[in-house]
């Protein structure tokens, strides 16, 4: 497990610098714009120190307030955390720049973006380093709240009502998480999630508190049957927060039940491993198809997060072959793929929609040379959501293949090429307006070269990464008990 | 059996009885203005009560002082509720009640 | 006589978990919405009843003053601004009639279905429960060996504001959260303001300095018995609430700055506490042994000074008007 | 003493039960926002017992808080939440 | 089966209903007070576990997870009647619209 290098002070300012941005932005609003970039630049460098340390000295945690495990509250960077932290550096900075521009005129509604979206950084950040199951619960809430109101910046009739729906379906998810902490605690007289790995055992409280923290979270997850509040808040929400909403806030709790799973869970059942893949599966192909029916533009790209979400619940099932360790990668490198690819994605959407002043798919012909850029940097994103190399969701897609094959679940791979055809189809869709000639220019002008290029680079970031797949797999592997998690071997 | 417990199960017990003649009260009276009554006096001196019969086994003076502070802030609230309620309700015109 | 006092004890708690079942099946199922508010704030009541049988007299400091009372006011407002709402919706379009919250159920075959799925749910969460060992001590131990390094010697202030100062601090983030999101929604809503009348306003006027002396004894009670900065938080926003309702304009003389300062002093001042103890080479919010009470108690008073403001201006649902010339 | 006092409170949480039917039945809001206030004093009173019959002193502080605090539902339902007459019988019909 | 467990299965019961409330109710206000009445009900699980341990005196940790969840549910909730009060003035109901597509 590495050595366990106590107290990285580093832990400590990833989470608190965007938060004292958050503050700083909401006491002096008109500085904003100078203070942001520090924060942003902050934030980012600490996160890159933080994954430089994990990757050289193995696992750091800090304990808060200097008390031990079962009193006080751990935070705990690992391989896993530090790929969720990279991932949520990149696409952050990313939309941080985009979004400089894209409120420059709104200054009223730019007034209240900087505290939120600073607060929705650090409770992506303290989720990912927290060690202590009821402030993950605290996080989840600050995280779900700041999201919400995000939504609800958008101010038009159906993102409140999105906001609304997403509202209820955050509480009630934090609720059910929080019965799930209250039976463990009550059970084992622990929060911490080392000392619970090393505790549970199958008992009728534990079982029913896995079952509780799993619906949860699967609810937040937006997986299948329990997604239908992800499409109209994604899409109905501001550009750069339709980025980070599909990129990293969907990812937050997929995050937390892989963690979760790996390390508290009692032994795993082989049922929900299975159910969770085949809900994973159904989400793939029925995320798919409703993509291909929308009309609109936004709405497409966030039908298509849904189902790039079944792919990663793919992991559950495939983790029960021997080749575990493989089946986890490859479910970390889709969400780090998928997350900038779609952040590049709903960017270039939304470059399009202000550009075009819609966003109906049938008469976006009109309008693509106003913005060529963006359409680039949707084609190049597009790429990686269909998985062809070198892109990283090739890498995801190769890895589970693999790990399909080696683990004698052949069946699994139907699904992942499927997905694959399905995700050409509505992409493709697309990027044929482009080549039908029926339009002359049309728009204002109101798209400057930094969103543009904030979308390119981000999709080309998407595309690039694959080719540091070998130092970010040794990255994840530093830490996380990935290889534990064989079938049969107790925690 | 101690005198002071003796006085204050006599305190309680009085004090009992004037809640149930204010939860009586509320729910036999015809309209507001009667219930406001019977709510606001019984169920005060009720309380009034109750806080002397403990006040007699408290420990120390000033846990004596605080169960008079709270009679007296609960005195304070129910009077202005009382009075804000009734005067309310004339406004928006509820009849009070006369014996036809 | 040790037989009667358990009887009592158990007939006192058999009948107000019945109260409580019978009065939360009253605020869900009546009606008329206003009947379901007044049974919410009888069901804070008697949950607070709840928790003083639960041995835990803070938890039931902060139900009384959150739960039944804020909570009470925020819905009876909301209430207020709903009726308002619909009142110009239906200017707009006086087309089918208003409902005033009448309860709209799906068909009967419908709730079936939810009955007997909520029905499943409470009986495999009983039986979880049922499966628990009857005596547990949890971190009762660990706990009360620490407390007199904490600082405090109230357990649970030491728990809130020291052994888990983390958590506290992120609930902080999230109250600090509550009021920019509620402000980046709307302007407050305007109220009808109607003069308060002699008997209201020297009501408010006797009270409220005794609510700011609860407040103040709260806080410093909570270090050694129960209350501490939420408590006294919420008694404060008490204090504030009865001044908006009693027609104060709040916003015309409390200067839009100084309101933003105060909404952030809370998670300032924890923060920058906790960053200053790492610079003296402590891990984070780690008190240095001697001054553990007083940094406690510091951070304590700007908590109660920012939650106070923080709910209050949670009351007021929007941005104060002032804020708009900006 | 303990078990008297538990038995008092026991009798004031009836009373307090009872006082909920005037909520249900209640004709005018009025009525509802008393019984509501009825349940503050009686709270108090309860919370007054347990301190004696728990042994916890403690609890007087929570009930000067149910006492400081019993004002703010009346006022808020008074000054805001009470509809002008006209609405208010045909709802209750 | 005694007090603390009687408290925890009542906290249970509370639960269910907010659920059962939840999913039945269609106006907005009825639903944040279903989330009001399942968070009490999840906190009093938590507060009566807590009351199991030995000698009288109940684990200080969960109270003090109580107090927190009980700060967060409030903001939640004046957040959520805000935003409710938002979508009346933009829907001119205070319920969410069918949902036109799954």
């Amino acid at each position: 497990m590495g050595t366990l290098s106590p107290d990285s002070p580093w832990t400590i300012w990833v989470i608190f610098s965007p938060l004292a941005g958050a503050v700083f932005t909401f006491l002096w609003p008109r500085r904003a714009r100078l203070a942001v970039p520090l924060v942003a630049l902050g934030t980012v460098g600490s996160v890159a120190c933080l994954v430089w340390q994990v990757a050289e000295l193995g696992v750091q945690s800090h304990a808060l307030g200097g008390w031990a495990a079962p009193l006080g509250i751990n935070l705990y960077a690992d391989g896993l955390s530090a790929m969720m932290l990279l991932t949520t550096a990149l696409v952050g900075a990313a939309v941080t720049f985009y979004a400089t521009e894209y409120f420059r005129r709104a200054s009223e509604t730019a007034r209240y973006f900087w505290p939120l979206w600073l607060c929705l950084w650090t409770a992506l950040n303290a989720l990912f380093l927290s060690w202590d199951i009821f402030n993950l619960y605290v996080a989840f809430e600050l995280l779900g709240l700041a999201a919400i109101a995000l939504v609800a910046l958008a101010g038009s009739a159906d993102a409140l009502t999105g906001a609304m729906r997403y509202l209820l379906v955050s509480l009630l998810g934090s609720l059910t998480y929080l019965l799930g902490v209250a039976l463990f605690y009550s059970t084992y007289g622990t929060l911490d999630i080392g000392l619970l790995g090393d505790l549970t055992a199958p008992s009728a409280a534990s079982w029913a508190a896995t079952g509780l923290m799993v619906a949860g979270l699967l609810l937040k997850t937006a997986l299948f049957p329990l997604h239908f509040w992800l499409p109209p808040a994604h899409a109905a929400a501001p550009t750069p927060v339709s980025a980070i909403l599909s990129a990293l806030v969907v990812k937050a709790s997929f995050y937390l039940l892989l963690r979760l799973w790996l390390e508290v869970f009692p032994v795993t059942a082989a049922g929900l491993g299975h159910l969770l893949g085949l809900l994973g599966a159904l989400a793939i192909v029925w995320g798919s198809l409703q993509a291909l029916r929308q009309t609109r533009l936004k709405l497409l790209v966030a039908y298509s997060t849904v189902a790039q979400l079944g792919y990663l619940f793919l992991a559950f099932p495939l983790a029960l072959s021997p080749v575990a360790a493989t089946a986890w990668s490859a479910s970390v490198f889709f969400i780090l793929s998928h997350a900038l690819a779609k952040a590049a994605m709903f960017l270039a959407a939304g470059n399009i929609l202000r550009f075009a002043g819609h966003d109906r798919i049938a008469e976006l012909g009109r309008a693509p040379y106003g913005v060529s850029l963006s359409w680039a940097a949707f084609g190049v994103a597009g790429i990686s959501i269909i998985g062809l190399p070198p892109s990283v969701g090739f890498a995801a897609k190769w890895l589970q293949l693999e790990a399909a094959l080696a683990g004698g679940q052949w069946w699994w791979t139907l699904p992942i090429v499927g997905g694959g055809l399905l995700a050409t189809a509505y992409v493709f869709k697309i990027i044929s307006c482009v080549f039908s000639q029926n339009g002359r220019t049309s728009g204002t002008n109101g798209i400057s070269w930094r969103m543009e290029w904030t979308a390119f680079g981000l999709s080309l970031a998407a595309l690039g990464i694959g080719f540091a797949a070998p130092q970010l797999l040794a990255l994840l592997n530093s830490g996380t008990p990935l290889a534990l998690h064989e079938v049969g071997s107790a925690p | 059996m101690m005198l002071s417990q003796m006085i204050t199960i006599v305190l309680l017990l009085a004090g009992a009885a004037f809640f149930l003649a204010g939860t009586l009260g509320l729910l036999r009276f015809p309209d507001v203005y009667t219930r406001l009554h019977a709510l606001t006096k019984a169920d005060n001196v009720g309380l009034g009560l109750v806080a002397a019969g403990l006040a007699i086994q408290a420990e120390t003076w000033a846990a004596m002082g605080k169960m008079a502070l709270i009679w007296l802030l609960v005195l304070l609230a129910s009077a202005t509720g009382a009075h804000l309620v009734a005067r309310g309700a004339l406004r928006r015109g509820i009849p009070p009640w006369t014996a036809r | 006589m040790d037989g009667a006092v358990n009887a009592a004890a158990w007939a006192f708690d058999a009948l107000l978990v019945l109260t409580l079942l019978w009065l939360a099946w009253r605020v869900l199922m009546g009606p008329d919405l206003f009947k379901s508010i007044v049974f919410f704030i009888a069901f804070g009541l008697v949950m607070a009843l709840a928790w003083v049988r639960l041995r835990a007299p803070d938890v039931a400091l902060a139900e009384a003053a959150i739960g039944a009372g804020l909570t009470g006011a925020l819905f009876l407002a909301a209430l207020s601004r709903l009726a308002a709402g619909e009142r110009i919706a239906n200017a707009k379009r006086p087309v089918e009639n208003s409902d005033t919250g009448k309860s709209t159920r799906p068909h009967r075959g419908v709730r079936m279905v939810f009955i007997a799925m909520s029905a499943l749910f409470f009986g495999g969460l009983a039986a979880a429960l049922l499966s628990l060992p009857a005596e547990a001590p949890g971190l009762t131990i660990q706990v009360a060996e620490n407390l007199s390094t904490s600082g405090v010697s109230n357990p649970v202030t030491a728990v809130l504001l020291n052994f888990r100062g983390y958590d506290t601090l992120l609930e902080m983030g999230v109250l600090f959260l509550a009021v920019v999101a509620a402000w980046s929604l709307t302007p407050a809503p305007k109220e009808p303001v109607s003069p308060p009348g002699i008997v209201l306003a020297s009501f408010v006027r006797v009270l409220s300095p005794m609510l700011l002396l609860a407040a103040g004894y709260l806080l410093w009670a909570g270090t050694h018995a129960p209350g501490g900065a939420f408590q006294a938080g919420s008694v404060l926003a008490a204090a504030a609430v009865l001044l908006l309702l009693s027609g104060k304009d709040m916003k015309a003389n409390w200067p839009e700055w100084p309101l933003r300062v105060v909404l952030g002093l809370g998670l300032g001042v924890f923060i920058a506490i906790g960053l200053v103890m790492m610079l003296i080479g402590h891990r984070f919010l780690e008190y240095p042994l001697d001054y553990a009470g007083d940094l406690i108690l510091l951070i304590e008073v700007a908590a109660t000074l920012s939650i106070g403001v923080t709910l209050a201006a949670l009351f007021l649902g929007g941005r104060p008007q002032r804020d708009e010339r900006k | 003493m303990t078990a008297f006092y538990l038995g008092l409170a026991s009798f004031l949480l009836l009373n307090l039960a009872a006082g909920m039917w005037r909520i249900l039945r209640g004709p005018s809001e009025a009525d509802r926002m008393l019984a509501a206030q009825l349940f503050g004093t009686t709270a108090v009173a309860i919370l007054l017992l347990l301190a004696e019959a728990m042994g916890q002193p403690a609890l007087r502080d929570v009930s000067l808080v149910f006492a400081l605090l019993a004002a703010v539902t009346v006022v808020a339902f008074v000054r805001r939440a009470w509809r002008p007459a006209t609405e208010e019988h045909s709802n209750d019909a | 089966m005694n007090a603390a467990m009687l408290y925890a299965l009542t906290g249970a019961g509370l639960f269910a209903l907010g659920l059962y409330a939840l999913a039945v109710q269609a106006h907005l206000l009825r639903k944040i007070i279903a989330f009001n009445v399942m968070g009490s009900g999840a906190f009093l699980v938590l507060g009566a576990l807590a009351h199991r341990a030995p000698d009288q005196v109940a684990d200080p940790v969960p109270h003090a997870m109580v107090i927190t969840g009980i700060v967060v549910a409030v903001s939640a909730t004046a957040f959520a009647l805000v935003l409710m009060l938002r979508v009346q003035s933009e829907t001119g109901q205070p319920h969410l619209p069918e949902q036109p597509s799954d």
